[in-house]
């Protein structure tokens, strides 16, 4: 029987981890492993990922998953692992150089914020001066700084590409609660006039709560972000949320377990997937609905 | 630990004996703190309207045995009977219900608390309106009654709103006694209530014990000072370690008789 | 003038008022639009919610203990709401009651464990924390459950101009529970136990009455202020109210009330909670840089106290 | 014998050392491995990293005064090492002595503060948490700065087997720490200016140099142990530590250390941290289901120390 | 608030003059609590080797005056000379460095910590090496001092190794009686030290007082039982509402004048 842990850096009240947790879950179901998901207690506490890894290893499983948001923290662990013959899969946040793991199941973070960003920027007005508001989630956090770190390099793309034009950005430390992401937002948007605000989590729900609240209407200020939450899926068909990146969480548990089962089954070496292409628009929440109502999407 | 009962001129066979409706009486009372046996089997029992004064050296188990009484503590073993019928006094509010009121030697006052407020803890008056016992406080009564409490012991500099914590050692005893001089009751029980008090105030204490007794109310008066409680007393009760090792009427004995006993 | 100065200014609420008041005015000069209609409304809006909690956090603290498992209340309370409501077939009412209930068993749980063993109540609620919490995650299966339209929202949050309904319920809240912290003798227990238990106890008070009554009054107000939450988001996360825990006793704390009990009040409260959410308020309509943006919280929270101190010592020198 | 059970059971430090045992034997049968060389080897390898810390807590924590800016500290100062030395061309030396500078000076400005402005230490250390955190932020750039080669990982980690070398500073800090707080006048001065300031002071001990030194001391370790974990990490997090306040101080309250001050040991602050440490790692080994993970823990916490109060009780029973 | 002295047979002319070195000298104290004056100006002086009664009411300032001259308060205003020299009390180190011991009202124990630890707190004797004036305590001394100290004041059932707390009322005082008396000074000031004690252990902290007499070491003695201060005082201080009123020689007064004076 196979028997894989999968290591992560968030904490168990994260609605995304649930996806993918259901996605390990289902996967490790067909394939009747022993199948273990170590949370933390405190969003980004990397060096109890490590203890959480370490105590991993001692129990010798036949597969590790893990995600690298603490950089290249693990180095020393995995290549113990390596030595001891456990394969690795990375998941949802790559090893810095590439190192340590057969392969890569997750979106490319810097990618998704800049593509994101791309995006809704074709809704932004053509013409008079953008001002564009990135909500930092946890300031430090590679997770959170990398996604804003792409919506900047876009916005500072445009800004160079279009001289004549006022465009200008600020980064905001937005919090990790829906209610206070909220609260921030509109007090923000009270004293600047925004284009548009980017999460770099599910959070923008929170936002899009608010700003009704002070009698915005829908796309007065742009709304887009990452993963699908059901608030988000509510704020996308009332028409606050113009655009959410849906990374599948649901495939970042589901596909490292079958790699794992194939590699050590019948050797089929482990591949990269991409799973961080969709882009969804209000016009797809109807077809999502269903599947998220399961966790799924 | 055995109680080594010194030989002295009170043997245990003339201790007085309680008449046939003593007001409160305790059997063969133990209280083991840990491994510290604070009373090894007290008989104790005051009369009603009898001023009873309870001596004896430090540690000899004085607190304790009072504490026990008030229900501010629970013995190992032992029964007590109040009014004649066996009584297991729980709580400080079992006691207050049979009308045993106490002032602690460490005076029970919550620091923090205005005066008037620490009068009336757990017995506020209230204004009108209750529910299930709790109800809106009648502030205004608290203020003139603690007023005029003060003004009893003489402590009319200060407003009866002050924090106790500002007040002078003699002056939270001095609260302390109003507090009790106001809940009449049956028994008064006073765990060396001079202590820290001025001339003035200790004769006032006298006085006031002295008064209740004529309205029938009896008490158990604990001091260290023989001249505080000898005017006053009607028997004297002395104890030594953990056990009783006098009980004698004030008429049967003098002042030095017992400084000799307790010295 | 000089006396009505120094009475006011000497007791620590009034002087906590005078420092919020001093840091408004030192936003409404710095961020522009601070004042602004729209602003206080947004402020107006989230500050029940925090405000709720407080208060119970507040007077259990006062009666000398902590609760840890606010939080995670925080968010099961309205879990169990929801699920009742949506998912079990309970009338919308009854859904209410049930979270509220359950809000109210581990407040007593809470109590019972801490008064029971006589262990810190500090080791008790941070262990429930982590349970309550952890049936939240479990009772929602990890995702929110969808909110069931039969869960009218207009009790708690319906728009009534510059502030919602929910204001209404704070105000109800502290009106009552500021009558009986200060006027009634349930509030004159509360403050005895919290300052010297065993004089309380050697007065007759139940302190362990009184302390389990704290502890699922506290329960109760954070499942209740849970709700309202929900009821704004539309939506029961399991993650809901993480850290509010430490928030709600630096609110209680700034305001005036002593880590140790006895000492505390129903304004401090009220000053310590609209501090927290000013500050944050105020410094996003400053623009403050999202890495500068705690050392700013910070600051400004430690300048708050020391101003409040200064005012009431500045007073008490007055002759 | 029976004195003798009575004798040691009745001291705090010792029936939480008993029912540490008992929970480690509870777990050896439970969960598999969970006592292969491997795993204690991993245990082992974490714990002097919290550990460190719990140590400070602790010891400031008898002397009346709490915290909360450790877990900043925690990675402000591996913060300062590594970029000091990589990015400001420190010697490796010089970088580890800035870093650990900066941590005595974030611990005497807490110190400061609270003294001076008798504000509560809660309030101070809180808004410290902040601001270093935010520090340690801004000093990054949001991303954690490359290890600089220079720094030799030998004197903090190197693997010496079952250990590594963190747990020799662990040991040598225990061994002197708890020296000085039990054998030495230093101690005594702890103690008693936790236990009853007044007292203290009345006696002639200078009660604010005393809690200055202990702010210090806390921060130093805090800042010690960052550097631990940082090294091995081999990587500064800018968000290292997070919620570290909150696990030191459950640590410390779990080992008998009273939140009121003047009571609290040495042993007791170990017993804690590995408790702590236990839980966590025999859960793990345990397999236990990720949402029902943080129930156990709580569950687990709450159970342990009303076993250690239990077995308390029995032995003071004993006569 | 004014000072309101009453009428009396001791007119301030008559007060005794401190001799040409005397001990310790104040002048003119005044303090302030807030708004509470608690001295309204204060003279007073004590003579080397002299002991001194200080009596008074209530909240009268005793407690106060001496708690400024052993430093644990500072006055609002006025001077302070010490063996002549004007001399800035800040702390209670520096007033131990002059050489004045003092037992608090509110013994300044620490609950949670045992006899032997409590007596030496500040003052802990090291062994060998000591680096800045920390050291390693010598525990084994302290114990053995206080069993000493213990057994001085009939303590001896109790180790020294139990905590403060479980200590009845009075074994308390004697702890704090046996600290003082282990650091012997040049000035003892016993604020209260009777209160709580036992007939046999106050007789014994008279004979001590009366006994460091004789070595040379003066104290300031304050209780309300004149009874224990008369016998060993050389000259009486009374105080009313924050002023002195009263001083004189015990040669000039009998114990009647006395209890007149201050009832
Ligand atoms: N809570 C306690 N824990 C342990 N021992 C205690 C406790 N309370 C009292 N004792 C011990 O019990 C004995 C009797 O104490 P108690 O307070 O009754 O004496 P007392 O006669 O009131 O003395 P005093 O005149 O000094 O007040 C003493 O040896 C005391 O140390
Ligand atoms: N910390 C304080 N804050 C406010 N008022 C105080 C404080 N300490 C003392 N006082 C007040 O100062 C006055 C003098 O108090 P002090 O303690 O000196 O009296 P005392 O003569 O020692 O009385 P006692 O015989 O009752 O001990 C009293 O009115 C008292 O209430
Ligand atoms: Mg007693
Ligand atoms: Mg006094």
């Amino acid at each position: 029987q196979e028997r894989f842990t999968y290591l992560l850096h968030s904490t168990p009240t994260n609605v995304f981890w649930q996806a993918v947790k259901l996605g390990f879950d289902s996967a490790c179901a067909q394939i009747d492993a022993d199948c273990q998901m170590v949370f933390l207690q405190q969003d980004g506490n990397f060096q109890e990922q490590l203890n959480n890894l370490e105590a991993a290893l001692a129990n010798n499983p036949t597969g590790i998953i893990t995600t690298f948001a603490g950089g290249n923290i693990f180095d020393e662990a995995l290549a113990r692992a390596e030595e001891a013959g456990i394969p690795i899969i990375a998941s949802n946040v790559d090893h810095p150089d590439g190192k340590y793991r057969l392969a890569y199941v997750g979106q490319n973070l810097e990618t998704a914020g800049y593509d994101l960003a791309k995006a809704l920027s074709e809704q932004f007005p053509a013409e008079g001066p953008i001002h564009v508001l990135i909500g930092v989630n946890g300031p430090g956090q590679v997770w959170s700084e990398t996604r804003a770190r792409g919506i900047q390099r876009y916005i500072e793309e445009m800004a160079a590409s279009n001289p004549d034009r006022e465009i200008t950005f600020e980064r905001i430390d937005a919090g990790l609660d829906l209610a206070l992401v909220g609260q921030r937002v509109a007090a923000y948007v009270q004293s600047t006039p925004t284009t548009a605000y980017f999460d770099t989590g599910y959070w923008h729900a929170g936002a899009a709560v608010s700003l009704r609240d002070l009698g915005k209407g829908p796309g007065e200020v742009l709304l887009g972000g990452f993963d699908l939450v059901p608030a988000v899926f509510d704020e996308m068909k009332s028409g606050y949320i113009q655009l959410s990146v849906d990374q599948q969480p649901y495939l970042q548990g589901y596909y490292p377990v079958h790699e794992l089962y194939l590699l050590n089954n019948y050797a089929f070496p482990a591949f990269d997937v991409d799973t961080g292409k969709a882009l969804i628009t209000p016009d797809d929440v109807d077809a999502l609905l269903e599947l998220s109502a399961q966790g799924i999407r | 630990m055995v109680a080594v009962i010194k030989e002295h001129a009170f043997p245990p066979e003339q201790f007085v004996k309680p008449s046939a409706n003593p007001l409160v009486r305790c059997e063969g009372l133990v209280k083991w703190y840990g491994s510290v046996q604070a009373l090894t089997g007290v008989d104790f029992h005051a009369e009603p309207g009898e001023i009873v004064g309870l001596v004896g050296d430090n540690g000899a188990g004085k607190s304790t045995l009072i504490k026990i009484l008030s229900g501010a503590d629970t013995p190992t073993s032992g029964k007590i009977y109040f009014a004649g019928k066996e009584v297991s006094i729980r709580s400080p509010k079992v006691a207050m219900a049979l009308g045993i009121e106490t002032i602690y030697q460490y005076t029970a006052m919550v620091p923090a608390m205005s005066i008037a407020r620490n009068m009336f803890i757990g017995r506020e008056p209230l204004t009108g309106f209750k529910l299930g016992g709790i109800g809106i406080m009648d502030q205004k009564s608290m203020v003139d009654h603690a007023t005029k409490s003060l003004t009893n012991i003489d402590l009319t500099q200060r407003s009866p709103n002050t924090t106790v914590e500002e007040l002078s050692g003699g002056q939270r005893q001095a609260v302390a006694i109003a507090r009790a001089m106001y809940f009449k009751s049956q028994l008064l029980i006073l765990d060396e209530p001079t202590n820290h008090l001025s001339v003035k105030e200790t004769n006032k204490v006298l006085d006031y014990v002295a008064e209740l007794k004529d309205q029938g109310i009896g008490s158990i008066f604990i001091s260290h000072n023989l001249h505080h409680i000898f005017p006053i007393a009607d028997r004297i009760v002395a104890m030594a370690r953990g056990a009783k090792i006098a009980d004698i009427r004030k008429s049967d004995t003098t002042i030095e008789a017992l400084t000799d006993l307790i010295v | 003038m000089q006396p009505i100065v120094k009475a006011l200014l000497s007791r620590p609420e009034i002087s906590a008022l005078v420092m919020l008041i001093l840091v408004i005015i030192g936003f409404a000069i710095y961020a522009p639009n601070f004042t602004s209609y729209g602003n206080i409304r947004v402020t107006l809006f989230a500050f029940p919610e925090l405000g709720i909690v407080v208060l119970g956090v507040g007077i259990l603290m006062i009666a000398g203990e902590f609760d840890l498992s606010v939080g995670s209340v925080f968010a099961l309370a309205p879990m169990i709401m929801v699920l009742a409501t949506g998912r079990w077939g309970f009338d919308p009412y009854l859904g209410i009651a049930a979270g509220l209930v359950v809000a109210l068993a581990v407040g007593y749980i809470n109590g019972w464990i801490t008064i029971t063993f006589s262990i810190p109540s500090f080791v008790t609620t941070l262990g429930m924390m982590f349970m309550v919490r952890s049936i939240a995650v479990v009772l929602s299966g990890g995702f929110p459950p969808p909110f069931p339209s039969e869960l009218s929202t207009g009790l708690f949050v319906s728009d009534l101009g510059l502030f919602r309904s929910s204001m209404i319920w704070f105000v109800a809240f502290a009106i009552i529970l500021g009558v009986m912290l200060h006027r009634t003798n349930l509030g004159n227990w509360i403050f005895a136990t919290g300052g010297q238990q065993q004089a309380a106890a050697d007065m007759g008070i139940d302190t362990r009455r009184v302390k389990i009554f704290c502890f699922m009054l506290c329960s109760f107000l954070a499942g209740f202020a849970g709700m309202i939450t929900t009821f704004r988001l539309r939506s029961a996360i399991p993650s809901l109210g993480e850290g509010l825990e430490l928030q709600a006793i630096a609110a209680a704390v700034i305001g005036g009330t002593a880590l140790t009990g006895g000492i505390g009040s129903m304004i401090g409260f009220i000053v310590g909670t609209a501090l927290i959410r000013v500050i944050d308020n105020g410094l996003v309509m400053g623009r403050i840089d999202a890495s500068w943006f705690r050392f700013a919280i910070g600051a400004l929270t430690i300048f708050a106290v020391i101003l409040n101190i200064w005012l009431r010592r500045r007073a008490q020198k007055m002759q």
